[in-house]
């Protein structure tokens, strides 16, 4: 009902006749509908799932074993038989691109997990308790944070050798004091608001308050980082295997395949191009998905 | 003011003090034997217990922690390099000036091309060009920065021949560095000029502008940008900073004798005290900097005192509660 | 003309192997070129060599440190006593215009008149005698104090007469004087850049055809033209030698493509090879009288391959084709003996059969050594070698076995190798003759020797010493192929193929030539 | 009649976003003279801001729309004009006060620049000229010319207030929109703001539509009245008509809810339920739901506005006779 129709109205209540229940308002939902609306996201959500999707099914996608070297076959230009040609050793770069996406992305998980798990759980704590803890924990990301990301990560795999746990670790202690400012920043957010308050004065347990309350609320805030940071960590390993650290072959990493692959950039560069466009693609998903996601949580920020 | 500074100052010492002792921590994690390290291969085992002794390397790790800082505070003496025995001071300075020369660059080319495309992706906001504007900028941001340096390279040095491809024996050869370092952080700065602008577009003063009559081209220049820009600033103070150590790879590609390509090669020569000594006096360049940018942003505009003071790190963001 | 122009250079045997020639058609007419009358031109022009690592020392005796990249710089800034023609395989005069042998150890040097060191002085015994107290004082515990003893002395017997103490008068002992390594300086030129500690960072040292100009740390070697070199015809056709450091062979090769380099050295064969049909660069593929060995640690801190069936099973595992064609880029076939088909001391001790795969002969073994469950092992390398583990490590999966990399810069190899921490390491002998240095990885006596099992019984002991002084080369030839059938029935290593060094040059440079162990001559180009 | 300055004529605004269309300002006309004080009163959220904003033509773009209806100054439609003619006007003939002088003033520049800018656009003048002009309007809001190097920053809430009136009267405006101009201060600012202003519009002959939800301020500076509720408004008429003789329940409800010293009242009445939710209006009364005074009729029609004493409007069924019995 309204004073006066016009065609934009109509043009919402068609679209409102379209949806068949009503559905409830939930924050979430609020930003599921705020995201949806934000095509780039979109593209950078259907990506990801494209790119899961290849994760899981890689051996039924990758036509040949990852580790197959055939010495009969080195460094063909891309063709049927071989997709995206062969490496040097005659291995297939299709199928180690393939096997690339489950080992990249498994790895940029763990590395994202353990920088949430370690960072956010500080930044949480900072950010809930405040006062002292918060300044004790505070004072420690700033001096983690003195050292420039990459630069820690690469001094500590240096120190500790190369391997998966090694870069996990070296990732996550890299990583801290961004992660654990902005999960503190989200909560310090989340806990000024008054509902938080409120349940403060009813007595809910500590515990209970920052898993019940405190995380799901400033959730938003880490699943934009979580996101951005899975792209983070896979550029930060592709720096590193440029370097020759971090990862040892023959794990088909898209790092070390590309690192693999650049000896050729002028000679054979498909051996680089198409490493470096998964890499490419990912991390512009991550970033589209991110941006999005930090558009749906903070419209403020838009 | 002063007191301000003053404190900056002293908050400076447990910060150098924590990233001296997490460097002493990997420093004594490190493998290999120190002693042995130095005197190489055709030493004896006495050779290198006396070495041990001499190094102090016996003690109690506690008191070679305070030795470690007593060195530094009192002869600058971030240990000496394995491979050439020069104090790692001594080899990371003139490096710290090519990478300073560097990072100015690339921090100018970032925000130039940054602020540009924030600007118009701001003004054009929802639409198709603010989704173009992303995307370019975001490119940059997905693609592996030695994997731009190297195609780089091959379009402006190998096909072009404009540029040299690597070294920086002249003017020319800091263009392309600067040029990747700046491109990969293009994307930060457009989203902090984005949000900025459009943040400072929905503001009051703006409306009053428009209220006086004046022409949205002056309003966009003359009353937003430099509001806007105020945050963009402290990211770039930020940066300026973190860029420094930040070159690793790019230094590396282009061979260019800086702060980075020193740690790198350290990393790859297993010279564990050029690459920890490195990395600590990075640190502190890095803080003093930050620091610098800080007092210099309160000196110039005594409004961003209140922000800066009350958070107390270089984030305005963080003050949100 | 000609034959003077030879003299100069110490040149090493690179395109004499007829088969080698054959495979690198291109590069045949190497060793001439010096012989070109177009060297004896001296141009304003400068050349850019860019090698992959940056040495920690420009003169390696001052300290005993021993880097590829340190020797080529060194060896055009220091003359040696002697030179190798690398044309008529003769040792010819440099410094020195005639030598003879003393007694069973000493041999006495005549040496030339007219030369001046760096800082001007002449050339005087006095100097060989302080450069030898380097080789024997600061070398001990290497290969190049290896020829002297501790107590060996050096006399002055005038001023241009030296006699030299060696360990004995093993035939081609002379012929490792031309080593780089051996380049004569004098006492007033080291004092003068600081001592020994210095000197290896501002060797204004020696009498070569290039003097030492500046070394920007990170950056750049620069030298020039020594104008007062004491050969004129052999003065560098370069007014001046930038050599830059890029870890990058990628990059490397694309400063070649654009001109900002003239040279791309120690590119990995596989990656120059993709080069050849390229007309912007040139691509230099070269044999050098060396094989790639695979060695086995037997010494102090050997693991699993202390076990002679491990390492029997390795040795089946592989995959020597493979390794081959990824290792030489197709260019070389599989090595049967220790030395480079062509040598003077070749012997094929194994057949094609005996190199054939066999995976379950491999598991097998394996099994017996109580490593049925699979084993891990450490296996230590120079960077260009990388694809050449790469491949073993596939062929080594399929064994059970997982290979770990470490592959180190050249001065971190070298200290590494040393120690003994590994399992595998991959490196060639250079062996274009019997240097009494030769199999130096059997004699427990150094400390520092690159790889090898350091490791060894009286028997091969006395098999080497009786190869490398055997005068007569043919039964030398005989002795070697008994030393190898011994190598061969214990498993002490196994031969993998000729090593292969490439380059990728400007197209138009000319006078690719090579010093001792396929090391680049840097000051034998010209255009 | 000539002297009308301004004349709103069945103004409808509206928000359109992708979800929902807000109906702001529906159907509301109003004339205003020369030298007149207008005040228009109401709640939050009816819509006397947007009706600003649109005769300034300063509505949200893309969201908000004005979809009928005339805004004439001195018989040019506002709405019809281009955007070039519209920039001459705004700052010239009708310039704008806003709600909150702490961020109305541009934190970067100082505030002579700011008074100088609005000069420099409208009087063709030099830029020294201007800055002359912007110390003499400083001293006319009294604040000490000397200041006009100073940043906003450094002036309090009520200094800046003073500041924004000077850059909004620096041209002589034939119409000043002043948008609660008081409501961020604190009282005792409050009355020195009021009185300048006042002062002011009596010297220079300014019109002036002053607005805000405080009944006490128009009864002290208005020569007009009008109400608005839900976007629409519901009654107009002289001060005295409006405040002595209230026609519409909004407005008697909204007198019996404000504190008044003269009488002794034991609680205030509070006008029951919700504003309406501007994006769902009723196509009926819009106050039916909080009214006292409704009859059955009412959530049926829509009232239309009726004259019920010369130059008093109210839009109630209860005066529209047609619709009686």
């Amino acid at each position: 009902m309204a004073k006066m129709h016009t065609p934009a109205m109509e043009k919402i209540e068609k679209k409102n006749r379209k949806r068949k229940k009503p559905v409830n308002s939930t924050p979430a939902y609020e930003a599921w509908k705020r995201f949806r609306r934000n095509k780039t996201a979109i593209i950078g959500l259907v990506v990801v799932g494209i790119l899961i999707l290849i994760a899981i099914f890689a051996p039924l996608i990758a036509p040949y074993d990852y580790t197959m070297q055939d010495y009969t076959a080195m460094m063909q230009a891309p063709s049927k038989a071989h997709l995206f040609g062969t490496d040097a050793y005659g291995r297939d770069i299709f199928s180690r691109v393939i096997y690339g996406t489950r080992y990249s992305l498994i790895i940029a998980l763990f590395c994202t997990i353990a920088a949430l798990f370690s960072g956010g759980l500080l930044g949480i704590i900072a950010g809930y308790f405040g006062g002292r803890v918060d300044t004790i924990i505070m004072r420690i990301m700033d001096i983690f944070q003195a050292i420039p990301m990459i630069m820690m990560a690469m001094c500590i795999v240096s120190v500790l050798g190369n391997g998966i746990p090694q870069l996990v670790a070296a990732v996550m202690f890299a990583s801290m004091p961004t992660m654990a400012r902005n999960n503190r920043a989200a909560i310090l957010r989340v806990r000024g608001s008054d509902y938080i308050e409120s349940s403060e004065a009813i007595g809910v347990g500590q515990v209970e308050m920052i898993l019940k309350h405190m995380i799901p609320n400033a959730a938003g805030v880490m699943i934009i980082f979580f996101v951005g940071f899975l792209a983070v960590s896979i550029m930060m390993m592709s720096s590193m295997s440029y370097i020759g650290v971090g990862l040892a072959a023959p794990t088909p990493e898209w790092g070390l395949i590309l690192n693999d692959g650049k000896a050729y950039i002028t000679s054979a560069p498909y051996m680089m191009f198409f490493p470096a466009l998964m890499i490419m693609i990912t991390c512009f998903a991550f970033n589209l998905m991110g941006d999005g996601l930090r558009d749906a949580f903070d419209p403020k920020s838009k | 003011m002063l007191k301000y500074i003053i404190k900056r100052i002293l908050l400076l010492i447990p910060i150098l003090l924590g990233v001296s002792a997490i460097i002493f921590i990997l420093k004594t994690v490190t493998p290999g034997d120190p002693a042995r390290q130095i005197l190489g291969n055709s030493a004896t085992e006495e050779q290198v217990q006396e070495k041990r002794e001499e190094l102090g390397l016996n003690d109690p790790v506690i008191v070679q922690y305070v030795r470690y800082i007593k060195n530094i505070v009192t002869k600058g003496d971030f240990g000496d390099s394995y491979r050439t025995g020069e104090p790692v001071l001594s080899e990371i300075l003139p490096r710290l000036r090519t990478s300073g020369i560097i990072t100015i660059g690339a921090v100018a080319i970032g925000a130039i091309i940054g602020i540009i495309l924030g600007i118009i992706s701001a003004l054009k906001k929802y639409t198709w060009v603010d989704s173009l504007v992303l995307v370019i900028s975001m490119f940059f941001q997905s693609v592996p920065e030695f994997v731009v340096a190297l195609v780089l390279i091959m379009i402006f040095a190998v096909n072009l021949h404009l540029l040299p491809a690597t070294g920086i024996t002249s003017a020319k050869g800091f263009i392309l560095p600067m040029l990747c370092i700046g491109l990969s952080s293009v994307a930060s700065y457009t989203r902090i000029t984005r949000s900025s602008m459009l943040e400072v577009l929905g503001e009051d003063y703006i409306r009053t502008a428009r209220a006086k009559g004046q022409t949205e081209n002056n309003i966009t220049y003359h009353h937003a940008l430099r509001n806007a820009m105020i945050p963009v600033a402290q990211s770039i103070g930020t940066s300026l900073g973190n860029s420094i150590g930040g070159g690793m790879v790019i230094e590396t590609v282009f061979g260019v004798p800086g702060v980075g390509k020193y740690i790198v090669d350290s990393i790859t020569q297993r010279n564990y005290p050029s690459v920890l000594g490195g990395a600590l006096i990075i640190a502190i360049v890095l803080t003093l900097i930050n620091l610098i940018v800080d007092i210099s942003f309160v000196l110039i505009d005594p409004r961003l005192k209140t922000t800066i003071i009350a958070s107390g790190a270089k984030k305005p963001k963080a003050k949100a509660a | 003309m000609k034959m003077k122009k030879v003299l100069g250079l110490a040149l090493a045997s690179v395109m004499t192997i007829s088969m080698a020639a054959a495979a690198f058609a291109e590069e045949g007419g190497l060793a001439g070129a010096n012989c070109d009358p177009a060297n004896t031109e001296k141009t304003e022009e400068s050349i850019t060599i860019a090698f992959g690592s940056e040495p920690s020392t420009l003169y390696g005796p001052a300290t005993g440190n021993t880097e590829n990249e340190s020797q080529m710089i060194a060896s055009v800034l220091t003359d040696n006593l002697v030179a190798y023609n690398a044309q008529t395989g003769e040792i010819e005069p440099q410094l020195a215009t005639a030598w003879e042998w003393v007694d069973d150890t000493h041999c006495r040097f005549t040496l030339r008149d007219d030369v001046t060191m760096t800082d001007g002085s002449p050339l005087v015994a006095d100097d060989v005698v302080y450069s030898a107290k380097i080789w024997r004082d600061q070398n001990a515990t290497n290969e190049t104090g290896s020829i002297f003893t501790d107590t060996a002395d050096a006399v002055a017997d005038d001023e241009h007469t030296v006699t030299l103490e060696f360990t004995s008068n093993a035939p081609d002992i002379i012929r490792m004087l031309t080593w780089s390594q051996y380049g004569i300086v004098s006492e007033e030129e080291v004092e003068a850049a600081g001592g020994l500690e210095e000197v290896g960072k501002k060797p204004l040292v020696g009498s070569g055809p290039y003097k030492f100009v500046s070394w920007t740390n990170g950056q750049n070697v620069i030298v020039e033209r020594n104008e007062e070199y004491w050969n004129p015809d052999y003065a560098g056709y370069f007014k001046q030698i930038v050599f830059t450091f890029t870890a990058d062979p990628a990059a490397r090769i694309m400063a070649v493509q654009s001109g900002d380099a003239d040279v791309a050295y120690a590119v990995p064969t596989a990656q120059a090879s993709t080069f050849a049909a390229n007309d912007a660069v040139k691509v230099v593929n070269y044999t050098f009288d060396q094989v790639n060995h695979l060695w086995f640690n037997m010494g102090e801190n050997a693991g699993a391959t202390a076990d002679q069936k491990v390492r029997e099973a390795i040795d089946k595992a592989l995959d020597y084709d493979a390794i081959t064609a990824v290792g030489s880029a197709g260019l070389c076939t599989p090595a049967l003996g220790y030395f480079v088909p062509g040598n003077t001391y070749y012997n094929e001790v194994y057949t094609a059969e005996e190199r054939a795969v066999d995976i379950d002969g491999a598991k097998a073994l394996l099994a017996e050594a109580g490593y049925a469950d699979g084993l891990t092992l450490r296996a230590l390398g120079l960077s260009d070698i990388e694809p050449v583990y790469v491949v073993m490590q596939a062929n080594l999966a399929q064994a059970g076995i997982t290979l770990e990399l470490d592959m180190p810069d050249t001065a971190q190899f070298v200290q590494q190798s040393a120690g003994g921490d590994y399992d595998l390491i991959v490196v060639g002998e250079y062996a274009a003759a019997r240097f009494p240095s030769l199999f130096i990885f059997f004699q427990n006596a150094y400390t520092f020797c690159i790889g090898g099992p350091k490791w060894t019984t009286d028997e091969i002991n006395a098999q080497i010493h009786d190869f490398i002084f055997e005068e007569d080369a043919e039964t030398a030839k005989e002795l070697g192929k008994a030393f190898e059938e011994t190598m061969k029935e214990s498993t002490i290593q196994t031969n993998l193929f000729p090593a292969v060094n490439s380059a990728v040059i400007n197209p138009e440079l000319k006078g690719f030539n090579t010093l001792e162990r396929g090391f680049m001559d840097p000051s034998g180009f010209y255009k | 009649m000539s002297d009308t300055l301004l004349s709103v004529k069945d103004l409808v605004i509206h928000y359109e976003t992708e979800d929902e269309v807000v109906e702001a300002v529906n159907n509301i006309s109003f004339d205003i003279k020369k030298g007149e004080v207008l005040g228009l009163v109401g709640e939050t959220g009816a819509g006397k801001t947007t009706t600003a904003l649109g005769i300034l033509g300063l509505l949200p773009a893309k969201v908000g729309h004005v979809i009928q209806g005339s805004i004439e100054l001195e018989g040019q439609d506002l709405l019809k004009i281009s955007e070039r003619e519209m920039r001459q006007i705004r700052g010239k003939k009708i310039s704008m006060i806003f709600q909150d002088p702490m961020t109305a003033l541009n934190p970067v520049k100082t505030v002579g620049d700011q008074i100088a800018e609005v000069i420099l656009l409208h009087d063709h003048c030099s830029k020294a000229e201007a800055l002359r002009k912007a110390q003499d309007m400083l001293a006319m809001v009294g604040i000490v010319p000397e200041r006009y190097r100073d940043y906003p920053h450094q002036f309090s809430g009520g200094m800046k207030q003073r500041i924004v009136i000077a850059i909004a009267l620096a041209c002589k405006p034939e119409l000043l929109i002043a948008d609660e101009p008081t409501t961020a201060l604190d009282v005792t600012i409050q009355a020195q703001i009021l009185d300048m202003m006042r002062k002011l519009q009596k010297d220079q002959g300014t019109s002036v539509i002053l607005i805000t939800h405080d009944l006490g301020v128009v009864a002290e500076m208005c020569d007009n009245c009008a109400v608005m509720y839900g976007g629409e408004l519901v009654e107009y008429g002289s001060l005295e008509q409006v405040f002595d003789n209230p026609k519409h329940p909004y407005t008697r409800a909204l007198y019996k809810s404000i504190p008044s010293l003269d009488k002794d009242v034991h609680r205030l009445e509070v006008i029951p339920g919700l504003v309406p939710d501007p994006s769902d209006l009723p196509e009926y009364c819009s106050f039916f739901e909080r009214c006292a005074e409704k009859c059955p009729k009412c959530n049926k029609y829509d009232p239309v506005r009726t004259e019920v004493e010369p130059g008093h409007f109210a839009k109630c069924l209860q005066y529209m006779k047609e619709w009686e019995g």
